[in-house]
């Protein structure tokens, strides 16, 4: 959408994930936005392709109110269903089967809960649901934990993205952990999207830092004092940090460097 | 939907028992519904029912249907 | 330039120093490139409009080899010469005179150093070496140290900006102190432009974050791998932290809050 | 053994695990000491009461070579064995059987390791270990990851203490994640000890700060340069941590409050 | 006092100010306690030798008050009178007059104030008292910024201390630039003692282990819910993070590196 | 302090004009306020007075007095 | 340790092949290695032998015998 | 510069004794140095000669003179 964008097509090769190719390394949540409208906007400012959705019960009493794919443009916007507020591998199994049942895709953003106050991932089922899943053609992007282990027994499971997380869903406390983040980025080969924590630009910057793959985010944006102007921000930092990863930083000096000629002075 | 004259019988909707006209098809419920334009996964006593079988599958009194569909998530 | 630089015009003030009005927030400075056509490449992809110059010696022997301008477009970009190298007041208000007699502009960035192993601000020498400048009428941008009542004194001495460092020249350690960042930003009228020590795009997004009113820096672009590139990462961090400021961040949170309905879950 | 201890007795509650009560918070470990004799000066200035040991075969060529037990006074130090080194749930077993076996404790500090390189825990593998090893009537303490569901798992297996990591074993990079360690020690009730990654007295004092129950350490000890006098310095900055977070430590506050009282200036 | 103590005494050399020889090196102030029974009981259990006093106006209409010196056995500590309140050098030094008038000593905690939202101090006119007060025969201990270059200033005037903040006096924000103190202490020769803003154990230890001299502290033991039991604590960390610094920490490593033995493992 | 009938006189004392009677020593003031077996120390005019002087400056009328000693601070 | 003459039979141990005196006891062959003394956990073919059963358990050629100790470890 | 035959004479030049040819105005001096189409600031003898006076102001020997320019820098 940008110049610097297009130029970015020419700096950095595309995120790839599942054999599909993007260009926008930023993947957007769908929820608690105030209004339809705010949410298309900072959508369409993000630049992002993919927007996460949640699978919930039509309501009967008030079928006037439409779904959320009414307002989202499929031709623009690559659909990924969640399996958000799942507790057992179980649950999160029957949820991923009704999403892709809706017909537009095979994808999945697996999260299978262990704690309902920090909604913190439950490795175990996690695995469980991605074995399982994998299995049934799923193309699984698994949310879990700065877990190492835990990240490398999923790519060895099948899943197609490994998610971990910055900080807790919604916590905005940013990147807690950049250690075990580049830790996992080193070690796996599928694609790595650090997904919930990251609060504001800096956040995300930081993190396309360590070298990952790219970063989903809602909060941070639909909470924002001015969702569509944040999301802008973020897509600028997103490109910002991945720029700078690729770019190659300077290295760290306990000691100062002049900028300036130290010979050429006057007596 | 045939319009001969018939009973109503009681099924789970989501969680809550409902009355609805018997013999109905998925279609037909979804009709019954006004939900036959929307996007909608329809689950049956706990088994998911294809697009194309919306037709054929009957609804019959103590079903346990669930309408899913998608709504903004993270 | 970029689509995005047009929408941040409609986004945000420009930034204001002296009078003049720009609407980028990076100053560069031009020293340690390895080549002009790096230098120039660098600073074009930064959106730039003002970068620095250091005075020094014509060298007698290699008449030849240009001084800068040579290879800077006036009308592009804003000089501001410095008095990098500056031990005492005396010293730096002898260069900002040279400075200002090459003839293109009354403003200077003031340096003076006190200590060559790290090149921090002498308090003292800059004070008075301020106060003499400003009463020549020059437009004073002042590098000094986190220090808040040293920049009270600089803003009552008239400076025209005043330029607290994140750390040590050089030195890329990014924004040690950004408590003092934001105390000094928030008590100042004049604009606060942080300079030297940024070593990274997360280093420039985070200190925009503070609210101050741009960044000046050299070594991060030219010690880069890549300059042209980092140049291009710092102009996209610098437009994201800004923006993020004005966008205003969530709240932080250690108590995790689902981006997903808890409603609607099947039975 | 100094009268800040006896002190600390009047001041604290003893730390109880699986129904014994010590004094000391510190749990030291035996490897990777240059001989004997700095070993037991290292432990004996530490305070510590239990000391971790590994289960490896004897040397048949060397037999001259004693094992550990020969230099450790079982009346003085409580032995914990360990089952370091262990991939797999049933290794696991199989070691801690071992040690049980040698007739001193029914205590083990398991260990299921997912990877070589950083001897991080495998989740699966551990909750599959310690709940065959609670059945069998071992006191689990548990070796683990920064994970709180992980943590409410291992307590629902029944262990007899959690023992989250710092940063990865042997490393000496600190206290990663305050947050997630105050989390989990927020939601168990049986006690919580921070079991490697702790580099310097400063990590110590700030783990204990954040409410955990005790440290488990050896290489900060072993590979300091002067390992007894890092042990004193660790058993002071332990009893300094959880006696700061017994005291209440002050609030926060961006603004400043003089020391002295601002009544009673001369004019 | 404490077995710690005298074993620190071995360890350590003694902490020397203008001639003088300290064990501790905490050093307490005696404002804002809830009353002198607290003061009192926590400058005990700190172990300092030193305590810093205020200089103020008798109340006329409450002559019963007794001023502090009815509290403190100068037997025990040693009077460190300052000049909080002082906005100007000419103040500071009246302040510094009276103080010495008082009989008990020449020492002088010099504070030239320069704002008063942050206390933070007025270099300028803390150079220009230091200079006057050391002609005056004053022994100097001079609150200071994180500023290299008004240190080496303040050691060049004579000052028998350079005393810089971790953070503002009274905040408990902690050591906000470890890397200026770290570069402070490194270039002085005179004790460099941290002054202000420590605000629990783990400050005061991480404090130490920069290679500094002492600390200073007064707020976060009178404002810590158990004042006495902070103190304890504080004496603690502070001796932890001497000795810490004294032992030599580990290297920290990116890579884990096992506590115990990788061979004699089972088949 | 003689036995003589003195006028009193005013004095600016830590920053309150205030009345004492007139003739005094800075020893005769302190005993005057009760201060006299405290450790305070005197201001007159902007000059610090010594200890060992008190029993010989007077205090004149119009003085500037402060006196001030040690108060708990950090 | 019987004294009739006894043929060496073969056994691993810690992993290596080794020849011992056939007829052994656990507690035999601990004598034999010189470990009799030493607090010594012995495992034959993957099952833990109790101390008090050292004297019965007998050595069977083809057996897989390890001893293990504590040696210092974190 | 006059065509009638010079003597040189010594100036120093950014730091380095120089000769340069006697009767030399600013101008002449940059011409000679070949410097006159470049941006260069001049100080004689610690002042700074404005462009205008470049034609007038003379040159005479053990002046100290400074040239300098904009180089890159931070």
């Amino acid at each position: 959408m940008t110049v610097t964008t297009e130029r970015l097509a020419a700096l950095d090769e595309p995120l790839e994930i599942a054999g599909r190719r993007f260009r926008s390394r930023l993947i957007l949540g769908t929820g608690k936005y105030k209004d339809n409208e705010t949410m298309i906007g900072a959508i369409s400012a993000s630049g992002a392709e993919i927007v996460t959705v949640a699978v919930r019960r039509v309501d009967l009493d008030r079928t006037k109110e439409e779904g959320i794919l009414y307002h989202l443009d499929r031709e623009r916007w690559s659909l990924l269903p969640n399996t958000a507020g799942c507790y057992t591998a179980e649950d999160a199994i029957r949820y991923a089967e009704l999403g892709r049942a809706a017909g537009f895709t095979d994808w999945i953003k697996l999260e299978v809960i262990g704690d309902e106050d920090t909604l913190l991932p439950d490795v175990e089922g996690l695995l469980e649901a991605a074995r399982t899943l994998v299995a049934e053609g799923f193309k699984v992007l698994a949310y879990t934990n700065e877990d190492l282990v835990a990240a490398l027994k999923l790519e060895a499971a099948g899943v197609s993205a490994v998610m971990p997380l910055a900080s807790p869903i919604g916590s905005g406390l940013g990147l807690l952990n950049p250690f075990n983040i580049r830790l996992i980025k080193s070690r796996l080969s599928v694609p790595v999207i650090v997904d919930a924590g990251v609060g504001t630009a800096s956040d995300a910057c930081m993190t396309m830092e360590q070298g990952v793959d790219g970063i989903l985010m809602n909060t941070a944006i639909a909470a924002a004092r001015d969702p569509v102007q944040m999301a802008l921000a973020m897509k600028q930092a997103t490109e910002a940090g991945r720029l700078s990863y690729l770019a190659g930083r300077m290295p760290r000096r306990e000691q100062a460097v002049p900028s300036s000629p130290t010979t050429g002075m006057l007596d | 939907m045939n319009d001969t004259i018939q009973e109503t019988i009681t099924v789970t909707l989501n969680g809550e028992e409902r009355q609805v006209p018997g013999g109905l098809t998925v279609s037909d419920l979804l009709a019954h519904l006004n939900l036959h334009d929307r996007s909608v996964v329809v689950e049956r006593n706990r088994e998911i029912i294809r697009r194309d079988e919306y037709a054929e599958v009957a609804i019959d009194a103590g079903d346990t249907i669930e309408l899913v569909h998608f709504v903004g998530g993270g």
